[in-house]
């Protein structure tokens, strides 16, 4: 398990290479991915900026256990999971949510699972700037099944 | 002996503060009790934690520990 | 759309990311990717490398339409399908499909999709070598949903 | 005029040879009857495409045609 939080931009594939360098690739042949990128727009608004708040302490530990239960139920999977924190611009990376497996079924639910749960239950909250100076919380995530 | 009660996002802001300490009496028993004590009613969709854990109104509260509030999460 | 067949190894990673740099990801905020790797195991027995065959001109026209019909059927998505033929060693990538949207649904959904449909529909056939050097041709893929 | 007829993997292994022409007869109307002429009763789980699309046993075939036969796929 890997977890990992930046106050700055990061590359999610370099990430993601970097941890495969680690891992016995010819025993995982699955590799399911997910990266969530800050868009400019939301709701027919044009965002210009972000700024995501967290909880420090909760969310290192929410992202933890969210993973190790993951990893209870697929009991073959190996995750890294990172998140933003702090001041984004659009087209930058908020959160990647990666899944080795021998197989893909398992690959492919774990990474959607921690994905949803991370956007339920981890403790961030965004604040969209709009291009008009305005700024408002995002109420509430969309559901994703 | 004080229980820490943290405030995020919109509701720190609407509050006006980040934080509250309060004396751990008999009567402050659960999560619930704590938010009545300190602002009557809970909004709706109020989500809290103990200890940084996720935590519900009937969530029992002790000295010592440190309970937050907040709205629900947007993050991913 | 593109689709690609590599003869030799290729890295994944700078695939999605050599991609990436011509897309607008601030309107993309999803993207969805699977690599397929080659084991050095199936079905109980050591494999220690593996040849893909394919039906050269059937296999770009196949590809091409199964992501033809995932963009029709989610007409906001962006995808970049890449598969390996002959030769494969273990760990080696064999499969990427990566696929971008405003929304996560819709990237998720059309990423299995496509590896689904690609699974069962494009004209591929794995020869392993086992260890002990008999060969042996993959019978059929396992259901993924 | 002819049709070519194309094997791959087992299937070529098995029989021994990678294509064959057949002459475009009337009688040869569709997938299935080509199989039929060439090799007798059609194997289970038996693919084919005509002209690099996929196709069924009752798919008509046609002078000019380049018709495969193949087993299940398993790329990916």
């Amino acid at each position: 398990m890997a977890v990992r939080l930046f106050d700055h931009p990061f590359d999610p594939w370099a990430l993601v290479r970097e941890r495969e360098r680690q891992l016995p690739l010819e025993r995982l042949g699955a590799c399911s991915v997910f990266a969530g990128r800050m868009r400019d727009f939301n709701e027919a608004e044009d965002i210009r900026a972000m700024f995501l708040e967290h909880y420090p302490g909760m969310t290192e530990r929410e992202l933890e256990r969210i993973v190790a239960e993951a990893e209870a139920r697929w009991p073959s999977i190996t995750c890294e999971v990172a998140h933003r924190v702090g001041a984004v611009d659009p087209s930058e990376t908020l959160v990647l949510v990666a899944v080795w497996s021998a197989h893909r079924v398992a690959a492919r639910d774990a990474c959607a699972e921690i994905l949803e749960r991370l956007k339920h239950e981890a403790p961030f909250w965004k604040r969209e700037r709009l291009t008009d100076g305005t700024e408002r919380w995002v109420e509430q995530n969309t559901p994703g099944h | 002996m004080t229980i820490t009660v943290q405030y995020f996002a919109r509701l720190r802001e609407d509050l006006g503060r980040e934080r509250d300490e309060v004396a751990a009496t008999g009567e402050l028993q659960t999560v619930g009790d704590l938010w009545r004590h300190l602002h009557g009613d809970p909004p709706a969709r109020l989500m809290a934690a103990v200890n940084q854990a996720h935590a519900r109104l009937d969530t029992p509260v002790a000295d010592g520990d440190e309970v937050a509030f907040f709205p629900p999460v947007t993050g991913g």
